[in-house]
């Protein structure tokens, strides 16, 4: 940890010492026909560099939504309603555009679920990468091929060179990935956002991705946020897990005490519902009901309509972010009960 | 003309139509859905309650004015707008306002029956071609691009300069129906395309495949699977198109190669008094302001559907 | 891709033969005798029809005619019309003319129907986007004609800006004002299209990816979203080069240019066939190779367009 | 669109001939024209149209390319601008003693542009080549009435055999600048349609390569042929060896550029802008509310022409004849309103007929010969037809009236109908009805096919009121679309013809012209006005009874 954060004093001029990037009680709405969504409701996590936070959760639950904040790419009409990104002790969301573009892409980068869809299709995928270094590095348009073929070596994208001319659909799903990790990590980025970078894909070709981005932060150090709503996909990689619900995290904890004793009913909710093979044969459990609607969401802990230990307090009062012990937290009235009842 | 947007629009069409294929099959809840949606919006129900009006005068056109459209007192030729006659009198000295309420009628006829015939005619082609495949689609596809290889202008021009006959006495009827006939020759091609594609991409699509692997037959096929989810973008041109065609006969009997006295027809009146409007603009302006009217307003319906039935932009 | 061509330009021979035939067919067959009230007031003579006649294959049965006009064609003799001018010189001088106000028509109603279209497509919603819809609806409502007589009346009588026609030098400065009136309904097309094709591209996930890689808006717009959004206008103006070429009657009219549609539409008050086929056919081969230049021209727009 | 049809509809009008006139200068004597002390030179920019045909004398039958012509050719004779009076032009003299022989003396020195002398050869071999049936020349039936005219038409159909001769009997050279012409029968008015153009001389060139001359026609005329570009104009400039004569004296400007116009109004606003110096039409659109007198103010000109509208019975068709069907034809001439369709239709640029014959013409019978027939009296009209139903007729409940879709025909159909209809108090109506072009309606016509009546109109060929009889009323003529048939109409024509002396002959011609109020098979309805305007270049400005601009006199200043 102390090496680290030495690391990062040196290269960055006027960084305070702390977290990398920091989430704090972050609150995003967007304005409907039928009133206002609550997208992300006082969402906090931090990062540190050269660690993995994965944010899990199902759709809707706002962790995209607050990765989008955070690159500033938020779509119209949503907008952060309260709440500050801290990226290396500076506020994002007060910063200027003109202040701000230099950091996209360049000290924060993102991935993206769908591969094909995020690439542009009239654009040959070197063109796409090379398009980093020219507009961030005004490098030349051969000095940018140079770079993007090194760049397309380095996620391991078999005959880089022959391909640079090629389009996005001429590839398949997991070469298109890395094109698009590739992209992304061109400029050696300090955090980096992976939305759901593996969904779209075979289980294998999944592996090999996330052995890819496990190793490719490990060569530069960077802080990864790896947003899933797949519980399986992280326990190599990821060191952190926050689960959002409804906007909120409902659980922050190190991912093996995630693993071990889950502090909130629907973590658990999460972990039962991962096939298991050392489980086989046993029935799989899926959490009963559906997510909530975000124009109306359920009076007190948003996940009462569909939790086990619901009681009445549930039903009435928001449940604050518990300190479980450790680094870990738990916003669930009964967390001592789910803990137990889990080991 | 009328010709090009359609043009693209289909183009717009076959795309969505082949880029999403799994979308064809929500037909059901697509239907009720577009139809709830139109409902709730007023730039459907706006050029909606409009064209009802024009059609309920185009029905009853003396329910809306006592005047003879053919009464004429040279006389009063050219008179302003008055208490007597609303929209004053036009060159021959007849009721401008009269006129332009019985022009609605043939209007609105040439319209709607042209573009149900190139709809009918041009569906069944493309729906034939689509489903069968093969040499008949080879047939049929060249056999369609004969025609739409005539630009719509000059095509009307000619047809219309050839056919243009009267010895025959064919009366207001005949006139009509050589204008809607010309004009859906021109316009099918353009449904047979719009059809065949909607046709292919359906045919192609998971569950019909599904269908056919679980042993339905090919009529069921057809009429269950195939012919509700290739009607969508059909509806859409046809609905869009009573606009343009309206507009296309417009320029037409302008052009004095439409529709002709007897029948009295807004694009005639437009041409009949162009010249004169240094002299006083009311008998151009009333039927144009008619024509225009009711072109938007199918135009806007026209949108209003497609963008209820396009899910694309839903 | 080169196979491909060559299969469509085989395809294009049996339309063109169909088209032209049709053409051919209902110029020649359909009227009355072309030569009934050429002579005015009197019967033509005799000799006059025998001389004609013979002159342009009128006695062989109208297969025939086709199959000489065809040939003609081919090698490029377009014959000469019924007062015996060569059809190429009027060709010669028609087609630039026509050709320049269609491109110049089409230029215009790229720059503001696509300019239009992006404006309002980023920013739906707004004053400016209500104007742009409302008032494209409207031009495309307008009959031709109500507009063409507004802007002459407003650049000629009132503003005096322009000559009130087209000098026979077709200079490119005169044709602008017209050019526009030939644009309006393609333009208000053209920017309700690139309207709801930035709108939908706008939040394609390239374009967020875009955003992502820190590109200024200014690039995101203008290279990645715009040129998304700019293969279905592209294809649209496109085809619409030969719709507006064959369109331009009403335009050439009231401007008095001397352009295909004009000469066509005189030829055929004074049933002078010879003059209206070719004319015609030159004006369909346009749109066909337009139409297929489109289709080909999509292929190299869009790289996920693949050629079988 | 509009435009093409006005101006077929002004081409067309008379049918087959039109008659150049452009002779000038009636007023102006003088040898070098311009004695006024005008300004020599300049280009005068005249408002044209293409040319139907090519540029050759005997093959021009309408206006645009007679426009042209006249400017190119002299024929023998010429007509004043201002009357319209035959005056010589090549020809010196032309002397008969029987009206049958005539005796053709030209003057000497005139030239073709090319450098050949105009001598009497040239108007015999170009009449010859134009009245060979086997040439199809549009204009050959001008001379019909020289002796040895049938021998030169094709004895069958399709013209598989040569005719008989290749020269007119009639035709007779004597010396290089004397030749005769010898009719079939006495024809007094002989010279008087000399100068029509169909009578102009043609150089040596042409017999070499008739299709090339009429692409660049060589005439003898004051201006020669610089360029035609198809659709756009046609340039001429100034002959230098043009002699002049004294009432078309040597021109005073260098050039006309005869520009192409497909609308009226295009060339109209062109004439307000100073790009076209004369227009012979103004648009309906400039004449409504007398809207180009503010426009044009002096240069507004507006005088009768040499035409008119007439519309002509199917008196053949059973439906319109036998008894009563003159009373019921009388009826309908009555139920006219013909000053209120001149006034409110035309704008003043038509006036009612109250003939047959043109005002401009000579041997126009002062007031008409029309009379009440056609003045508007609704009673008188109403009696009319209850006469010709106790005479037994009984109209179709529907009548047709025709009229061509491409000429400016439509209002004044329509608005006559109107006031037939409401003028009538019978139990049928008048239905106004196009023909979409004038070749589809003439074709019926000539066939014999109509079932109503319908539109004729008739431009004079030259200012006579012969002109206005003999092609149109007379047995079997060329142009008579009703069939119509009258012995002593005849009669009257066959002595007019013969008469001895031209006075004699205008009376017996009007005597003809008085028998037609006895069947009204063809009802007179509007004379022509010419309605034309120049611009504030041109001084010295004489519009001629034809309606065309006086080329020889007019002047360019600024």
């Amino acid at each position: 940890m102390a090496e680290v954060a030495h690391q990062a004093d040196v290269t960055e001029v006027g960084y305070q010492a702390g977290p990398l990037l920091e989430v704090d009680n972050l609150h995003v709405e967007f304005p409907t026909r039928d009133g206002i969504a609550r997208a992300v409701n006082g969402v906090s996590y931090s990062l540190e560099q050269g660690k993995t936070l994965a944010v899990l959760g199902e759709s809707g639950s706002g962790k995209s939504v607050t990765a989008q904040v955070i690159m500033g790419i938020l779509d119209e009409p949503g907008h952060v309603s309260a709440g500050e990104v801290r990226f290396q002790g500076r506020n994002l969301l007060t910063m200027s555009e003109k202040e701000r573009r230099p950091l996209r892409g360049n000290k924060i980068a993102m991935i993206f679920q769908d591969a094909l869809s995020s690439l542009n299709p009239v654009f040959t995928v070197g063109w796409q990468i090379a398009e980093m270094f020219r507009v961030h590095q005004g490098l030349t348009r051969r000095e940018a091929k140079q770079k993007a073929i090194e760049m397309m070596d380095r996620v391991r994208l078999p005959a880089a060179k022959n391909r640079y001319n090629d389009y996005p659909h001429q590839f398949s799903g997991g070469m298109r990935q890395r094109i698009m990790i590739a992209m992304a990590i061109a400029l050696g980025p300090d955090v980096l956002i992976a939305d759901e970078p593996t969904t779209a894909l075979d289980v294998t070709v999944q592996a090999q991705i996330m052995g890819l981005l496990h190793d490719l932060q490990r060569e530069s150090n960077m802080g990864l946020i790896l947003i899933t709503h797949d519980l399986g996909v992280v326990a190599d990689v990821a060191d952190d897990i926050a689960v959002m619900y409804a906007g909120r995290i409902v659980e922050h904890a190190p991912v093996h005490d995630i693993y071990r004793a889950p502090a909130h009913p629907y973590t658990k909710g999460l972990i039962e519902s991962i096939p298991r093979v050392d489980l086989k044969g046993q029935e799989l459990h899926a959490i009963k009901g559906l997510p909530p609607n975000l124009l109306r969401m359920p009076s007190g802990c948003a996940f009462h309509p569909r939790c086990p230990y619901r009681t009445d307090q549930c039903m009435t009062d928001t449940p604050p972010l518990y300190d479980v012990g450790g680094t870990r937290h738990s916003a669930c009235h009964h967390w001592t009960e789910v803990i137990d009842d889990a080991r | 003309m009328s010709d090009p947007q359609i043009a693209a629009m289909s183009r717009h069409e076959d795309e969505d139509r082949s880029a999403h294929p799994e979308m064809t099959g929500q037909v059901r809840s697509l239907w009720s859905d577009a139809w709830h949606d139109l409902l709730r919006k007023p730039s459907f129900l706006i050029p909606l309650v409009i064209v009802g009006l024009f059609v309920l005068i185009a029905i009853f056109p003396g329910l809306f004015t006592n005047a003879d459209p053919e009464y004429a007192e040279l006389s009063k030729s050219m008179q302003g707008p008055s208490a007597e006659a609303w929209f004053g009198y036009d060159l021959q000295g007849r009721d401008v306002f009269a006129r332009t309420i019985y022009g609605a009628r043939p209007s609105i006829i040439v319209g709607t029956l042209a573009v149900l015939l190139a709809t009918l005619f041009g569906g069944l082609i493309g729906i034939i071609a689509g489903y069968a495949g093969g040499w008949i689609d080879s047939l049929l596809s060249r056999f369609t691009e004969i025609f739409l290889g005539l630009p719509y202008v000059l095509g009307a021009i000619i047809i219309l300069s050839a056919l243009a006959n009267t010895r025959s006495g064919i009366g207001s009827f005949g006139i009509m129906m050589i204008v809607t006939l010309v004009m859906a020759l021109l316009g099918w091609p353009l449904v047979t395309r719009i059809a065949r594609s909607a046709m292919l991409a359906v045919k192609h699509s998971d569950y019909v495949q599904a269908a056919r692997g679980l042993g339905a037959s090919p009529v069921r096929i057809v009429f269950k699977h195939l012919l509700p989810n290739a009607l969508a973008p059909i509806i859409v041109i046809a609905t869009i198109s009573v606009g343009t065609f309206i507009s296309a006969e417009a320029v037409l009997s302008f052009l004095g190669i439409g529709l002709r006295p007897p029948v009295i027809s807004w694009g005639v009146a437009i041409a009949d008094h162009q010249n004169l409007m240094r002299q006083a603009a009311h008998p151009v302006l009333f039927p144009a302001a008619a024509l225009t009217v009711v072109v938007i307003a199918f135009v806007m319906i026209g949108d209003a559907v497609r963008e209820a039935l396009d899910p694309k932009l839903r | 891709m080169g196979r491909y061509t060559l299969r469509r330009l085989l395809q294009l021979i049996p339309v063109l033969i169909g088209t032209t035939f049709i053409i051919h067919f209902l110029v020649w067959q359909l009227p009355a005798d072309p030569f009934d009230g050429r002579c005015g007031q009197r019967p033509c003579s005799e000799a006059f029809i025998a001389r004609m006649n013979e002159q342009f294959h009128l006695d062989e049965p109208f297969y025939v005619q086709y199959f000489i006009f065809l040939g003609k064609m081919l090698t490029g003799d377009f014959g000469v019309s019924f007062n015996q001018v060569p059809v190429i010189n009027l060709i010669e001088d028609a087609y630039p003319n026509t050709l320049k106000l269609a491109l110049v028509a089409l230029t215009i109603e790229a720059v503001i129907g696509v300019g239009a279209g992006v404006m309002t497509g980023l920013k739906r919603g707004g004053f400016l986007d209500n104007l742009v819809l409302v008032s494209s609806l409207f031009l495309m409502a307008l009959p031709i004609v109500v507009v063409a007589f507004f802007m002459k009346y407003l650049f000629w009588a009132q503003l005096g800006w322009i000559e009130p026609n087209v000098s026979t030098e077709v200079r490119w400065s005169e044709l602008i004002v017209p050019g526009f009136v030939l644009a309006t309904t393609s333009m208000a097309f053209i920017a309700r299209l690139m309207r709801a094709n930035i709108a939908e591209n706008s939040s394609a996930d390239f374009v967020k990816t875009a955003k992502a890689k820190g590109l200024g808006s200014g690039r995101v717009v203008g290279v990645h979203l715009l040129r998304n959004s700019l293969i279905p206008v592209v294809t649209f103006i496109g085809l619409d080069l030969g719709n507006l070429m064959a369109g331009a009657i009403v335009t050439e009219g009231i401007f008095n240019i001397n352009g295909v549609g004009l000469t066509i539409f005189r030829a055929l008050s004074l049933q002078d066939a010879t003059i209206v086929v070719p004319l015609a056919t030159m004006l369909v081969l346009v749109y066909l190779f337009m139409n297929l230049l489109v289709d080909l021209l999509y292929g190299l727009l869009d790289p996920r367009i693949r050629y079988e | 669109m509009r435009r093409s049809r006005k101006i077929s509809a002004v081409a067309l009008l008379a049918g087959s001939a039109l008659v150049l006139s452009a002779c000038g200068g009636g007023g102006e004597a003088g040898d070098d024209g311009d004695s006024q002390g005008g300004v020599q030179g300049g280009t005068v920019v005249y408002g044209a149209c293409q040319p139907q045909n090519p540029l050759v004398p005997g093959d021009t039958n309408e206006t645009c390319g007679g426009r042209v012509i006249d400017a190119l050719f002299v024929a023998p004779m010429m007509y004043d601008p201002e009357t319209a009076e035959p005056v010589p032009g090549v020809a010196e003299s032309i002397e008969t003693e029987d009206n049958q022989t005539f005796t053709v003396n030209l003057k000497e020195g005139w030239k073709f542009h090319d450098g050949e002398e105009v001598t009497a050869d040239n108007f015999v071999k170009a009449w010859n080549y134009t009245a060979y049936g086997p040439n199809g020349l549009q204009q050959a039936y001008w001379f019909e009435q020289f002796e040895g005219f049938e021998d030169l038409q094709c004895p069958d159909e399709k013209c598989k055999q040569e005719p008989k001769a290749k020269e007119m009997s009639g035709l007779e050279v004597v010396d290089d600048h004397t030749f005769t012409i010898t009719t079939t029968q006495p024809f007094s008015v002989l010279p008087n349609k000399l100068g029509y153009s169909a009578f102009a001389p043609l150089p040596d060139s042409f017999f070499e390569d008739p299709k090339a001359f009429g692409r660049k026609p060589v005439g003898n005329g004051a201006f020669k042929f610089v360029e035609w570009n198809d659709n756009q104009n046609i340039k001429v400039e100034k002959f230098a060896d043009y002699p002049g004569t004294d009432s078309h004296p040597k021109p005073s400007i260098d050039a006309i550029d005869f520009k192409m116009y497909g609308d009226l109004d295009a060339e109209y606003q062109d004439l307000l802008a100073g790009n076209v110096d004369y227009s012979y039409q103004i648009p309906t659109s400039a004449l409504a509310g007398e809207q180009w007198k503010a426009d044009l103010g002096e240069r507004a000109v507006s005088q009768p022409q040499g035409a008119n509208q007439t519309v002509t019975w199917a008196a053949y068709h059973e439906d319109y004849s036998g008894p009563g069907a003159v009373e019921f034809r009388k009826a309908v001439s009555r139920a006219i309103d013909r000053q209120a369709i001149a006034d409110t239709i035309f704008h003043g640029a038509r006036a009612p007929s109250d003939g047959w014959v043109s005002p401009v013409v000579e041997g126009y019978k002062e007031g008409g010969q029309c009379g009440d027939l056609c003045q508007f009296d609704k009673d008188a009209a109403n009696d009319l037809l209850a006469e010709s139903e106790e005479k037994g007729y009984t109209p179709p409940k529907e009548i047709p009236f025709y009229y061509n879709a491409d000429g400016d025909h439509k209002a004044w159909s329509e608005a006559m109908a109107n006031s037939i209809n409401q003028t009538l108090e019978g139990d049928f109506e008048v239905v106004a009805k196009p023909y979409p072009t004038f070749a589809e309606m003439r074709s019926d016509i000539t066939e014999k096919k109509m079932d109503g009546f319908f539109r004729t109109g008739w431009l004079m060929d030259y200012p006579h009121i012969e002109n206005f009889m003999n092609p149109l009323y007379k047995t079997n003529a060329s142009a008579n679309d009703a069939f119509y048939s009258n012995k002593e109409l005849d009669e009257k024509l066959e002595a007019a013809d013969a008469a001895s002396s031209s006075e004699e002959a205008i009376q017996l011609y009007q005597e003809a012209e008085a028998t037609l109020a006895e069947d009204m098979t063809s009802i007179p309805v509007v004379d022509y006005t010419t309605n034309a305007g120049y611009s504030e270049k041109l001084t010295n400005v004489t519009v001629t009874p034809f309606g065309w601009l006086d080329i020889y006199n007019v002047q360019v200043t600024g």
